[in-house]
């Protein structure tokens, strides 16, 4: 049961948000431009790695923010949050924000 | 022509004073109302208004809301509320409906929306209050992380609720915490009944619906 | 005499209070008790001691133990609707009525036909069943179905539970679960540091071993500091103190699920009070300080009633005063068990013998037995225990072997030594290591901020469950608020004990004969675990598997390391490389009532209602869920079904006017300078010109291309847009938008919320529909000033609204918001024009009735399967610019050209109603598997047409337009010859609604 | 191998259960194999024991990081049924079924398949012409279905909440009488077993670390025991597929991996004798031969490769329970865990060829793959032995994403969360 940390709100329990998957796949930004086969890698393929990953929550009873975080998916530790624009990768070796 | 005048909360006719499971003589633990006739105001910057809209509702609700998530203030017109990255409620009575004016003053920087019909709003307050919400909501409700001044949107047990502590023990001796309640007018029988439920076995007293944001 | 407490000792016994004598019964039979008493205490002290039935071989059993590991007393707690089974008596307090009863014996406790498992128990092996019942074939239901019988445990009620339950939420800095000697010395210290604590244990009174051991702190009976530090505890206003509450699940990041019973100690409890509660803890820090269990030993038929825990025996007399035997028998590998002797003796009773494992002992406590002259049989065994219902003798044999000496007796206390209560600790997927100095696992490093400490350590000694306890607590309160105080720690006695002799399996006495029980309650006994050795199941969780060890109501706090030191044994093995089965919550078994908390009745996902659902449930509607919203499916007059009704309420719509409630719709408020941009991003038609005052029909896709939601959305101002969802899938639509305004198009000066619970919704619909509005609503509402598609805000009789000239129904027809508080009031005056037109209310069957002659799709079209192409609205698909889900739809597999698109569908014979969910078919006579070419989403009888009218999405489409089809429905035998036609059945060309 | 019969088990008796020989070997890896399956959950072992028994291919080793059977197949809730409603799937599943129906005998191992029937609940009339769709669509694909109103449903189990006030008052239901439960373990053990005697080496404890791929065609895999050589390899994983698939270069499945909880409750007397799901509020019941009530709900919601579920979807699962069936609360839990699923983009399984001569994929069961387990292993079996996929399983290919031809039973969409 994962606290998971609001970049507004600060500390909440997971009940208050929703699960959004990957956030390393980037939606086309061009999206005349990509290929059937980007389009095909953004909707379909996953890395799902085991280990850390980087995914969207959103704090949807709360402030309603959308969010990145990192988290562990074999041990559940949480790394750090960050807002959509702001960079996180999945070997960001920053613990996390404490 | 025929004119509707009158509001009519989810509520109305369901909570109604009285007491329940207080032993003759005994203090209630918390007490509920409902609070009616309040207009909720929602102003929503766009990128880079926020310092502007904060500005405006300043100038329309006589204070400026704490630009820091989760505070909230009272102001001469009512109560600001963070709600949101760059988004407040101002909550005022009827009939002081302040959307318009605040839409105009913001034409350029905010998003301005009504949700006083989308909420119905419980006060909750007493000695044990802060153990009612923490049958509902899993924040951290002592009084050393929230106390008057703090706001927080959570869940509670199965709906979503906005909840905005006007006064503690210090401010408020004798009362104990006041908490404002809000959630969705759709599920407003639910979240009534579910409050009398967890606030019984502290005996609760359910005080006649009253108007007004004030502090008691 | 039965009944009298003939067993109770006239002194002892701290936890009673003598002057609330309580009557209960068991399997009818009357008795009394003490306030105080848990059923197994009081039970006792009568002289029961036959309490329940093993589970396979239906062995009589007896009480094991003095807590929360039992195995063996199991009973039917209170009767009717709440009756409780497999309630252990070990932990069930009395209270005046109370009613149990013994199960999984028929017919009676006493004479239980099921005990001839006994004796065929040869045959009946770990596994027997995986070998047999496999002929004939098919047959196994058959057996099946006996096997069920004779297996499980108590019976269910089957009654609505009728008491109440809730969940409460609590932080702290530190919380420390058990409150033993260790548990309440680190409490204390960290409640001096200030540090916000919870203490919790699962008995109804704190101390833990304190009340059930003879001991002095500081010079005076261990109690007396209990009960100062359980004062001092409680009155803090920095603590909260928790019995009766089991802490029963470890969670990711600290979080500790406990359950309290609140009321489980009163006959019936209290209404305004829950039964019992779970507690979620969120601590920065966990101590753990849950104790040890005490481990039984794997001698001949150790499973006699009178066979207990030495510990159990020591507590059940001086916390109880039960005088569990007159004649005991002592059979231990370590020292600790002595005190049981020493106990008894102190307080009148005798000791037979004490037999120990161990060729030499000679601690503190083996030489105070000595002293009192109780013989002690060293490097020996007890190698069979004797009797039936109750224990009568047993029999003792010296390691080296050689003859057995019987000796009689009523009670036996055994003890393999303790093992720590690693439970919570090992949930979390935290390692364990192996203390080869007692032999036992002890917890390794823990996963979150959590230590354990006192006997859940492996620290048995008092003195350093004290020492230890209170520097944890002292340690964790710096951890999470830094600053420490020291904290004294009180002075205690330590007796030199000497170091226990592992001994998990004892072995047969030269009678070679009885069972050797390691998991009592499953009934698996040393052979069985030697079995699964030989058949190769030597991976322990193979074994447990295999053997069902360890996979009771105890979860084997009493068996697996004893099974799993038997395996190491056999396959020649240390027992750290053999390795613990997975520990899983809960601790103890925990009421579902309880987890559910007040998530009940309409509790559980709440019921959302409209503003006039009082005004519709007051007119008789019979309702329908939609989602997790209740809506008026139809308004029957007297005698109607569903289809009168509908039928009524469609022809007054099309005859004159209907009004029907849409508040449910999903309803966003878009506004912004690039409000148009991230419309026209968003749907797949084209936004970016629609004018101020126009409303637009839009549609949404998914990212893979397949139709997400449709819905009509508003211009209302230059920056201000309206839009509506489905009912369904306002909330995900939401979400979606908002994910792509923040993460994908933040640069867009955009802002979004959502506005369902603001604005009530109804239509109204038919050609008497604008004389319904015209003297409500403030604007012309003329066709020339608002035409159809027109959108407007204005009032309604004086309330805040919107009116929408759209139309679902294919009727002219306006959409009407109205503020919330003013629904109901709206609604009514609405309606009450309406019916003086000779209109009608509507619902859901009218809707869908209306909607179908205009092929408008809906949910059962809309149904992820869809392409915007199969619903026959590809055309919408903007060429020009880019949308969501562009991109996927170009895949051959969503251009082929079988693809099932929308069509309509007629009964060849104009009359027979065809059915939702038919399978259309070529040839109605075809056997299995048959083609199958589409199927029937949506029926209706259409007024107006005099037919039954269905939709269909039908391979090929409209390309069958004129062909026969069967509309199968082979669950039922019927079968519809159906036409394909097009699915705009009533006024294609729209002239009604456009007016 | 000892043949299982009476007579076996009557010696058992009389000699103390000393008759009995290992179940299977332990063989220590050879250097080669011609096949080498990836997995010793339900789906790898049953692979091995239809190459063995139908296609003459016994030169096989199972490899299994862990102990046979404990992964997916040894935690699952054990519902088997065959009422899906698309071609495919249905097809698939029903020849499953069939295979279940003579699988004790098959295996000589009692796997206690018991068709007890399946029944779906339906909580509206829109629900209930779903569920008529897909029974419709079953009877025609040949596959038992029946619908049933309320009362059918009362008849069968008393104790739900039949009241009109029930916050999911029950409409009726889609009954598969066809379709049960079965002893999970049993399934492995027995596949195991019969494998194992037809020659096929069970290697445990033996992780799959890497694989050796030259020129685009396999030539074996890295293990924690060392290299083992082979023609063909097969990969089982379920799971940790995404985990495995990546050593072999194949990156970014459309595959995520959930974790889904399970539970079981103190055993009762009989109570509920068929398998019911309660769609409307994520819950489904059963109970085991035991007597435990066996329960479950929705995945955990997040990515996970865990085997330990949270807090949060116990207190939902419970409080469906409840609102399905009231007198729930006065029963308690038992115990509680977890599997990790590998959950497709479209629901629906893949198992075909890969881009990698010699290497076959076998994956995305989603929750549904014990069921699946004799014709997925049937199946498997036959495209590696015939290097192509045998037209049950044809639709089931990795690359059907790329064409639009996914086959998505629930119209979820690309969530696979969602499924
Ligand atoms: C709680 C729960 C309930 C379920 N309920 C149902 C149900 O009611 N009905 C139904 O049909 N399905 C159900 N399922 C799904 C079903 O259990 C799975 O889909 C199915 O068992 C997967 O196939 P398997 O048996 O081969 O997988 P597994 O048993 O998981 O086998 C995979 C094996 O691969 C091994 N492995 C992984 N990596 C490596 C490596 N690198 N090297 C060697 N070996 C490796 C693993 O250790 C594991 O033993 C449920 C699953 C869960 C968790
Ligand atoms: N010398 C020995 O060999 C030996 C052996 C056993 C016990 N002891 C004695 O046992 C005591 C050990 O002290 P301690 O404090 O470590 O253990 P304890 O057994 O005295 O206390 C543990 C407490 O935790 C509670 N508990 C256990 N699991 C729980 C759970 N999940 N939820 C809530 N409560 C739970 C128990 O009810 C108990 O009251 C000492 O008094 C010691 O002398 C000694
Ligand atoms: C159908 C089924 C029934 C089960 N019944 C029981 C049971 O009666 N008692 C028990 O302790 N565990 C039971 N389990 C759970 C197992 O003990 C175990 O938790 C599960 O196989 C997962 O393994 P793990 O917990 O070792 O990871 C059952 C599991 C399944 C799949
Ligand atoms: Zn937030």
């Amino acid at each position: 049961m994962f606290i998971i940390k609001c970049p507004y709100c600060g500390e909440r329990d997971v009940t208050e948000f929703s699960y959004g998957g990957d956030a390393t796949r980037a939606y086309p930004q061009d999206p005349a431009q990509a290929t059937p086969e980007d389009w095909h890698a953004y909707v379909y393929e996953r890395d799902n790695p085991r280990g850390w990953h980087v995914e969207w929550w959103q704090h949807s009873q709360g402030c309603r923010q959308w969010l990145k975080l990192r988290r562990n998916t074999l041990t559940h530790e949480l790394g750090r949050t960050a807002l959509p624009h702001e960079p996180l990768s999945p070997d960001d070796d920053e613990g996390s924000d404490a | 022509m025929a004119e509707i005048t009158q509001r009519r909360s989810p509520l109305g006719g369901r909570a109604e004073a009285r007491d329940i499971n207080i032993p003759d003589g005994g203090t209630p633990g918390v007490a509920l109302q409902h609070r009616t006739g309040l207009c909720i105001t929602q102003a929503a910057a766009y990128p880079g208004c926020d310092a502007a809209l904060r500005a405006s509702l300043a100038e329309i609700a006589g204070s400026e809301p704490d630009a820091r998530p989760n505070r909230s203030v009272a102001a001469p017109a009512g109560r600001l509320i963070w709600t949101g990255p760059a988004q407040y409620w101002l909550v005022t009575e009827d009939p002081q409906n302040p959307a318009s004016d605040l839409a105009e003053a913001t034409a350029e920087t905010a998003a301005i929306t009504e949700q006083g019909h989308g909420r119905v709003c419980l006060r909750l307050s007493g000695r044990d209050a802060r153990l009612v919400l923490a049958k509902g909501s899993t924040i951290d409700f002592h009084p050393s992380h929230f106390a008057a001044g703090d706001c927080a949107q959570t869940g509670l047990l199965s709906v979503s609720c906005l909840i905005d502590c006007i006064a503690d023990e210090d401010s408020a001796p004798g009362v104990g915490p006041v908490f404002d309640l809000y959630s969705a007018r759709s599920t407003a029988e639910h979240f009534l009944e579910w409050a009398i439920e967890a606030a019984a076995p502290h005996g609760c007293r359910i005080l006649t619906p009253g108007s007004g944001i004030a502090a008691p | 005499m039965i009944g009298d407490q003939l067993r109770r000792h006239p002194t002892l016994g701290g936890a009673l209070d003598r002057s609330k004598a309580l009557r209960f019964s068991f399997d009818g039979q009357r008795y009394s008790g003490f306030q105080g008493d848990t059923l197994a205490s009081a039970l006792l002290a009568n002289g029961v001691t036959l309490l329940g039935r093993s589970f396979k071989y239906h062995r009589p059993r007896g009480v094991m133990s003095i807590g929360s590991e039992e195995s063996n007393a199991l009973a039917e707690l209170r009767t009717g609707a709440r009756r409780e089974p497999n309630t252990r008596m070990t932990q069930i307090e009395l209270f005046q009525g109370l009613e149990a009863q013994s199960q999984n014996r028929w017919p009676s406790l006493n004479l239980d036909l099921l005990s001839i498992n006994g004796l065929v128990a040869p045959f009946l092996a770990a596994g027997f069943y995986y070998k047999t019942f496999m002929r004939p074939r098919g047959f196994w239901e058959k057996y099946e179905y006996f096997i069920r019988r004779a297996a499980g445990l108590g019976r269910a009620s089957g009654e609505a539970d009728p008491d109440r339950y809730e969940r409460i939420h609590r932080h702290c800095d530190i919380l420390v679960t058990g409150a033993g000697a260790a548990g309440l010395a680190a409490a204390k210290s960290a409640m001096q540091a200030g540090a916000r604590v919870a203490i919790l244990d699962e008995r109804e009174a704190p101390g833990g071993w304190l009340r059930f051991d003879r001991n002095l702190i500081e010079g005076a009976p261990a109690t007396v500091w209990l009960d100062e530090t359980v004062a001092a505890l409680r009155a803090a206003d920095n603590v909260t103190f928790l019995t009766r509450t089991t802490a029963f699940g470890y969670y990711d990041h600290n979080l500790i699920t406990a359950v309290e019973r609140v009321q489980d100690h009163r006959a019936v409890p209290d209404p305004h009070k829950p039964r019992q509660r779970i507690w979620t803890f969120r601590a920065k820090q966990v101590i753990l300080a849950t104790g040890a269990v005490e481990q039984p030993l794997a001698f001949a038929d150790n499973d006699r009633p009178g066979v207990m825990l030495a510990g159990a025996l020591r507590g059940y007399l001086n916390a109880y005063g039960v005088m569990a035997g007159h004649k005991a028998v002592i059979f231990s590998n370590n020292d600790h068990a002595y005190r049981t002797a020493l106990d008894l003796i102190d307080a009148g009773g005798a000791i037979e013998a004490v037999v120990d494992v161990r060729p030499s002992p000679a601690g503190d406590l083996v030489r105070a037995v000595r002293d009192r002259g109780v013989r002690v049989y060293t490097d020996s065994i007890v190698s069979h225990a004797k009797g039936g219902h109750a224990l009568q003798a047993c029999d003792v044999t010296p390691r080296g072997g050689g003859r057995p000496e019987t000796i009689e007796c009523d009670a036996l206390g055994m003890s393999g030594g303790w093992n720590p209560a690693v439970h919570l600790h090992s949930q979390t997927g935290a390692k364990l290591d192996w203390r080869d100095d007692p032999g036992c696992f002890v917890p390794a490093t823990a996963k979150w901020p959590c230590v354990s400490v006192g006997a859940a350590n492996g620290d048995f000694q008092l003195a350093d469950c004290l020492a230890n306890g209170s520097e944890a607590g002292a340690q964790a309160a710096k951890a999470s608020m830094g600053g420490t105080t020291a904290t004294a720690v009180p002075g205690v006695r330590a007796f030199r004990e000497e170091r226990p002799h592992p001994i998990w399996e004892v072995p047969l006495g030269p009678d070679r004969r009885g069972k050797r029980f390691v998991d009592f309650q499953n009934d698996v006994t040393v052979e069985d675990v030697e079995l699964a050795h030989r058949e190769g199941f030597v991976s322990v969780e193979h074994l447990k598997r295999y053997t069902t060890m360890g996979m009771a109501t105890d979860q084997g706090k009493t068996s697996n390391i004893a099974g799993l030191a038997i395996m190491a044994r056999l396959r020649d093995k240390p027992i750290p490389e053999v390795g613990t089965t997975t520990f899983r919550p809960p601790f103890t078994p925990v009421s579902i009532g309880a987890i559910a908390g007040q998530e009940r009745g309409q509790h559980f996902q709440p019921l959302r209602r409209t503003s006039m659902d009082d005004w519709h449930a007051e007119n008789g509607a019979v309702f329908q869920n939609v989602g997790l919203w209740r809506r008026p499916h139809y308004y029957p007059h007297a005698q109607e079904d569903v289809d009168d009704a509908s039928r009524r309420e469609v022809t007054a719509t099309r005859g004159a006017v209907g009004v029907c409630d849409v508040t449910t719709l999903g309803k966003i408020d878009v506004q912004g300078p690039d409000a148009a941009e991230f419309l026209n991003r968003i749907y797949a038609n084209g936004f970016a010109k629609l004018p101020v005052g126009k409303a637009r029909y839009g549609l949404m896709l998914r990212e893979d291309g397949m139709v997400f939601d449709d819905g009509v959305t508003s211009r209302l101002g230059e920056t201000r847009y309206l839009m509506t969802t489905t009912t369904g899938n306002a909330g995900p639509v939401m979400a979606k938008l908002e994910f792509y305004l923040q993460t994908v198009w933040p640069e867009l000066r955009v802002r979004i919320t959502s506005v369902t619970e603001q604005w009530a919704g109804f239509s109204v619909a038919g050609p008497k529909a604008r004389e319904v509005l015209q003297d409500v609503i403030d604007i012309d509402i003329s066709d020339g000033a608002f035409p159809f598609m027109a959108a407007a805000e204005c009032r309604f009789a004086g309330a805040p609204a919107r009116l929408f000239r759209i139309s679902f129904s294919g009727e002219r027809a306006y959409e009407v918001n109205v503020a919330a508080d003013h629904g109901a009031e709206a609604w009514a005056l609405t309606v009450a024009k309406a019916q003086a037109l000779g209109g009608s209310v509507y619902g859901l069957e009218s809707l869908g009735t209306m909607r179908i002659e205009k092929g408008h799709v809906a949910g059962t079209e809309i149904n992820g399967q869809t392409t915007a192409d199969d619903l026959g609205l590809g055309g919408m698909l903007s060429s020009k610019k880019e949308f969501i889900g562009k991109a996927m739809t170009g895949r051959p597999a969503y251009l082929a050209p079988d693809r099932q698109k929308l069509v309509g569908l007629r009964p060849v014979d104009g009359a027979t109603w065809i059915k939702a969910g038919a399978q259309l078919i070529e040839d109605g006579a075809a056997a299995p598997p048959v083609q199958m070419l589409g199927h029937v989403t949506a029926v209706a009888f259409s007024p107006e047409l005099n037919t039954p009218i269905a939709l269909a999405l039908l391979s090929g489409g409209m390309a069958r337009a004129g062909a026969a089809l069967e509309a199968a429905y082979p669950l039922t035998g019927e079968s519809v010859r159906v036409r394909v036609v097009s699915p705009h059945f009533l006024d294609p060309e729209g002239t009604r609604m456009h007016g | 191998m000892t043949h299982y019969s009476v007579w076996s088990l009557i010696k058992g008796g009389l000699t103390g259960q000393k008759n009995w020989t290992r179940a299977w070997r332990d063989p220590e890896p050879k250097s080669s194999y011609d096949v080498i399956i990836i997995g010793g959950g339900g789906h790898g072992l049953a692979t091995a024991h239809y190459l063995a028994k139908l296609h003459g291919v016994t030169n096989v080793a199972v490899l299994e990081k862990g102990w046979l059977g404990g992964g997916n197949v040894g935690r699952n809730t054990t519902i088997v049924r065959s009422n899906y409603l698309l071609d495919a799937n249905a097809h698939f599943y029903e020849h499953s079924l069939k295979l279940w129906e003579g699988l004790s005998d098959d295996l000589n191992y009692n796997v206690m398949f018991s068709q007890r029937a399946v029944i779906n609940l339906a909580h509206s009339k829109p629900q209930l012409d779903g569920f008529a769709r897909r029974g419709n669509a079953m009877l025609l694909n040949g596959i038992d279905a029946e619908l049933l109103d309320r009362d059918g449903v009362q008849a069968m189990v008393p104790y739900f909440d039949y009241s009109e006030s029930a916050r999911f008052p029950i409409y009726g239901g889609l009954m598969q009488r066809r379709g049960g439960s079965a002893r999970h373990d049993a399934v492995a053990w027995g596949y195991a077993r019969s494998a194992d005697a037809r020659g096929v080496d069970l290697i445990q404890n033996c992780e799959v670390t890497g694989f050796r791929i030259e020129d685009g065609r396999v030539l074996g895999v890295e293990t924690t025991r060392g290299f083992i050589g082979a023609q063909k390899v097969g990969m089982a994983v379920a799971g940790h597929t995404s985990h495995v698939a990546a050593m072999a270069g194949l990156n970014r499945l459309p595959i995520e991996s959930h974790k889904l909880q399970a539970m079981v409750s103190e055993g009762l007397k009989p109570l509920i004798n068929q398998v019911y799901t309660f769609g409307a509020g994520h819950f489904y019941i059963s109970q085991s031969d035991k007597g435990g009530l066996v329960y479950g709900g929705d995945l955990d919601g997040y990515n996970s490769y865990a085997q330990r579920g949270n807090y949060p979807l116990i207190e939902h699962v419970h409080a469906a329970g409840m609102a399905l069936m009231p007198s729930l609360g006065r029963l308690r839990l038992t115990r509680h865990w977890a599997g990790v699923m590998d959950m497709s983009m479209d629901g629906s399984p893949i198992i075909g060829m890969t881009p990698i001569e010699g290497l076959y994929l076998n994956a995305g069961w989603c929750y549904g793959g014990f069921k699946a387990t004799p014709a997925s292993g049937w199946c498997f079996a036959h495209t590696i032995a015939q290097n192509r996929p045998h037209a049950l399983n044809e639709a089931f290919t990795l690359n059907r994403f790329e064409t639009g031809a996914q086959i998505d039973e629930r119209g979820a969409g690309p969530i696979p969360g969602a499924h």
